[in-house]
């Protein structure tokens, strides 16, 4: 697949600004502004940032607890990510949600999810109601390595196996579910060979380079859309961090660590493979980067400046009222 | 009015809704060309196809999380979970997904769906197809909870349960699929979610009940009134929201107040309501309020055995006279 | 493998007690002797008698809806099966549990299970037990063909291969579950395909041929019995009757089920292998019907003279009180 | 006596237990190497190694069932369900299999089997993360359900819990695990399921909590002392079996009673209690039994919004003089 220059700045400029706007949420964990749990997905921007680019407004996603980089290539607004986080009334969820649920409807972000799995079939029924419609659209469903082995990710994949949805399930996999190793819990040496049990193509590419990641991506959609049913395709990554924010990752061997940091950070190699290749200068990554600070930081001086979710009407959201019905 | 049968009235609002708008549809077990296990969607696979009246594999979690995605991309789906018993694999799609994802996202995601099921105890399914289990369900912010007794209400209630843009839980019993009661032909005829109804009219006792337990209240309340006792029966219909306001008019009527549910005691329904009306009708009271329900117990499978393990007209008798 | 003409006798006899034990039960049904739902397995006895006809009395099993002929493969008693059917105190769960519910711990029956994918996870746990107490035990897991898109079958599987857990996983592919056609519920040609998703080995097998399926289970059962890890055998077979005694099976084609019934019945095919091979005569075989049919009778005849279960110390069997302890 | 924190209580509860008991094993998601995510089974995975701690995939239903299966052939599983919000995964086990399979079987399978947990409302886990779900699971008969309030009585129920022949769901909470209280050393000491405890004496009005509740009404009471009230905080520590006897003899002797649980009002095992105590103590009531809940909501994220709907001491204050 041939990609125009323009493709490839606008590639890295949407990984930098997943990472930055992680590294900000950081920061902002550690001076007690966000609190709750968050888990961020440094070291994976690559697989966000590959699958999601090419996607219309009006196709869908779902995602998991590390879905920042998801929904933040699925065009959602930092400002009212970053208010979430904070608590904000301007926030995606008004406060009511946090880091693990973040959703803009508008956009077919169907939510992060907090319960491992719990995702997957959502993802699936918005398939169901692409094709129910006879619309020209894709829903994909985000999730880890560890998530293959829920019973809810295999009801899921098998019921879009058979009705042949335009769904591409994208697993992550990040070697890692917490603490434990994905070789422990799955004795697969690909995790995409699950995908032939329910007769879905699988494919496996390098989650950390993000041009791999996004031909496989528009394979499988367009897969999706020509109606020929869902995909599989297994991202090799790695989380730079912890799995939360109070996880110091130990259980991982620190060769392990450096290597994936120093050798396959998606964002460091693709720089230096734009660098190579001629398609932009220092000063031209220079100015990406320092574009996306301010963004970074003005987003969240909006949050940190937005009020408080309200508490006075918080019992009036827990069920959808007639009035907004309309 | 003609009569028709309780699962009768259920695959007439179903047929109903999916005329009226092309978003409704029905998903679940066996629900296609079988017609569902109880008959409840009988025809309707003949009249829409298989693009309206989907088959799914057994796997409830995802039968409910595909309804909650389809309904997240503009459909009204309407699944059915075969027995109240298996909504215990669904659970997490029920309880942290459907009944929270308006909240959890700010008032985004709105989701009209409809889990319709069935509980209770038949002839002899025993322990894991015989179960009341809706004091689970009613105890999930988020979800609303339905379990009509008459072939009415089934359809007004389920035809208004498609309407809602929340996700209801519709919990059918198997012991009334084949009851007969009057029931309109009007399209439009619904009855409102959280409206509690009165069907028996009494000065003596308040008998409070919901699905099979009204039909067995009022069984027992025409013996009572034999022996001169006027029992008012209230049928809850809507478990969440409840309709405290019917509830408490009725106890500050009769003062004396019997909860009936099939559902094991511990934990039941019955017990909310119990205390609720001692919360807000505490100087009304007159006796202790009397639960008569489903005892401590999985359900067996002998005939002899799960009789003795749950309510009749007889226990409901007893109940009422106790606190008389 | 070779098979004497005793075990080839011992099978033939086994499934047919099987059939007979079902027929039996059926007319139970019809005169209103036993209630609740009965799922039949005639036509499905060669899977159980192949399965489980070399196993040893401290082997596990944990069946179905459809685990009458599992159960009496393993060496329930037909008494104590029949007196549960008709809900005596002399059943295997003194009328408490019924058809679906029937166990006996002393020989290793973890009962059947009215929830589809309920029983594999526990037969799993079973191998669990026995890897971790270092016996030299298998425990069988026997489940429908539509059981497989059950999450619990799912991580119940993935379970068994990452701890490499002697446990075999048997599928009885009936072709539908209830009404649903399997070819509708999974996009599969052959189920034990399923099984490599797991890095399971997996074999499909005529499951009306009793050699082949015991062959295929001994080789499963040996490779757990040597600490190989788990198998899986797709049996293919039909159920000759209705999902359940109310069910009459209207959604499968006429030819369909006569084709079955006629030239694939496991106990009608075996009788005429043993009377061409000459392991056993015309008259043979009917003092086998003869005795089995006796032994039926006097089974049922225990039953119905049982008196029923008791009710008085229903409340008391909720919990095992501390006394039973000992 | 030495003082533990609660998380150190309830390792060395399981440590103690599997010394005593080969057949005593834990598994779970990250309770090896990394010694549970709050830490309660830190260390065990060094002194035991991985084939007495095992570290489970992602696999809820599996884990319950695969314990049971074990309970089945002659072990003595503790299994450890992350977030009792997970319980929703496996309720079919938990429910159908583990809570009936004694009863099912005519008394046939013996089933030794803990599931550890941990429930309530942390700092900012969001909806599905933070629920208080003992109202489901106390409504399931078959199932034991205790959920501690300090170090000692966590110790104490766990072991004993490990050395019942029955399935237990053991909730532990979020916010307790790093309180510290003395701990017996002995290696026999055992608290009994289904006996509650006199946190605190007094005459005035009955608390009675459970879990981290029982905290927050013991500093209530504190403050409420002061103000001349004396409240006697019953810990019910054993949702079922219920202690009903210590309940109603607190009930007698105050005439006034606050119940308080964390989870959400509607359904929540509150109204249970009450109703208890209306059918068995209605003649020594003075007032109403009040309730101080959780709001019916899901639990929101962002800090001021989840203190607003989850009781603390003020609601609880506010509650006692609501009756007094
Ligand atoms: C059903 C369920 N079980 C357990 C958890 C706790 N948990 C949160 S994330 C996680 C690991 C997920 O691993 P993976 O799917 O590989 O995603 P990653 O975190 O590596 O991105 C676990 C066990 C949960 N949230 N939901
Ligand atoms: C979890 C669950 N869902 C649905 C059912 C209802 N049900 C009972 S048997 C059955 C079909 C099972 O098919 P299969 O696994 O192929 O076994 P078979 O009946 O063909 O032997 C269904 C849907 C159930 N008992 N449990
Ligand atoms: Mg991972
Ligand atoms: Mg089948």
């Amino acid at each position: 697949m041939q990609a125009t220059k323009q493709e490839k700045i606008d590639l890295y400029r949407l990984m930098y600004r997943i990472r930055t706007f992680e590294e900000q949420s950081f920061v902002s964990f550690n001076k007690g502004l966000t609190h709750g749990v968050l888990h961020l997905c440094i070291g994976q921007e690559a697989s966000a940032a590959g699958c999601i680019y090419d996607l219309k407004k009006e196709d869908y996603l779902a995602t998991t607890h590390r879905g920042h980089g998801h929904v933040i290539a699925k065009g959602a607004d930092l400002k009212r990510m970053f208010a979430e986080l904070l608590g904000k009334e301007t926030g995606y969820c008004r406060g009511r949600g946090g880091s693990m649920h973040i959703a803009d409807m508008e956009i077919g972000i169907l939510g992060a999810n907090g319960i491992v799995g719990g995702g997957v079939p959502i993802a699936v029924g918005a398939g169901l109601a692409i094709k129910y419609r006879g619309l020209n659209r894709v829903a994909l469903s985000f999730f880890g390595d560890a998530t293959l082995n829920t019973g809810a990710f295999h009801e899921a994949a098998n019921l879009a196996s058979i009705w042949k949805l335009p769904v591409v399930f994208v697993c992550e996999n990040n070697l890692y579910g917490i603490s434990v190793s994905i070789k422990k819990a799955c004795a697969l040496d690909t995790l995409a060979n699950r995908s032939a049990g329910y007769n879905i193509p699988g494919v496996c590419v390098d989650g950390n380079d993000v041009m791999a990641v996004r031909e496989a991506a528009n394979e499988a959609v367009e897969r999706a859309r020509n109606g020929e049913g869902p995909s599989f395709i297994e991202c090799q990554t790695y989380r730079h961090m912890g799995h939360f924010t109070a996880d110091d990752g130990k259980y991982r061997p620190d060769e392990e660590v450096k290597y994936w940091k120093e050798e396959r950070d998606p964002i460091k190699n693709f720089a230096k493979q734009l660098l190579d290749d001629k398609e932009v200068t220092q000063g031209g990554l220079d100015s990406i980067h320092d574009e996306v600070k301010t963004e970074i930081e003005q987003a969240f001086k909006f949050a940190e400046e937005s009020e408080p979710g309200h508490v006075d009407d918080l019992l009036e959201g827990v069920y959808n009222q007639p009035a907004a019905n309309q | 009015m003609r009569e028709i049968k309780y699962r009768e009235a259920i695959s007439e609002a179903l047929r109903e809704e999916m005329i009226r708008d092309k978003t409704v549809f029905v998903m679940g077990e066996d629900v296609g060309q079988f017609g569902g296990v109880f008959q409840a969607t009988a025809t309707l696979y003949k009249d829409f196809g298989a693009s309206r009246v989907l088959d799914t594999p057994i796997s409830e979690a995802a039968i409910v999380g595909a309804a909650l995605g389809s309904a997240l991309a503009g459909l009204r789906p309407v699944a059915e979970i075969m027995f109240v018993d298996f909504t215990s694999i669904a659970m997490d799609q029920i309880a942290n997904q459907c009944a929270k994802f308006h909240f959890m996202t700010g008032g985004q995601a709105i989701i009209p769906l409809v889990i319709r099921t069935q509980g209770g105890v038949g002839i002899g399914d025993a322990a894991q197809h015989s179960q009341s289990l809706e004091a689970w369900h009613a105890h999930i912010p988020g979800l609303k909870v339905v379990m009509p007794s008459t072939p009415a209400d089934a359809k007004g209630l389920l035809k208004a349960s498609i309407r809602d843009d929340n996700p209801v839980i519709f919990i059918e019993h198997k012991m009334l699929y084949l009851n007969e009661g009057p029931v309109p032909e009007d399209d439009d005829y619904m009855i409102p979610i959280g409206k509690a109804d009165i069907k028996r009219e009494g000065e003596d006792v308040t008998i409070i009940a919901w699905s099979k337990m009204v039909v067995d209240s009022l069984e027992a309340a025409d013996d009572l009134e034999k022996e001169g006792i006027q029992a008012e029966v209230v049928d809850l219909r809507t478990l969440n929201p409840l309709d405290l306001e019917t509830i408490l008019t009725s106890v500050k009527k009769t003062s004396r107040v019997v909860i009936v549910h099939e559902a094991c005691k511990t934990g039941g329904f019955g017990g909310e309501v119990a205390a609720l009306i001692m919360e807000n009708a505490f100087d009304y009271l007159d006796a202790p309020v009397e639960r008569v329900t489903g005892l401590d117990t999985p359900i067996p499978y002998a005939e002899p055995l799960y009789r003795a393990v749950i309510p009749n007209p007889d226990w409901i008798k007893k109940g009422v006279k106790k606190i008389l």
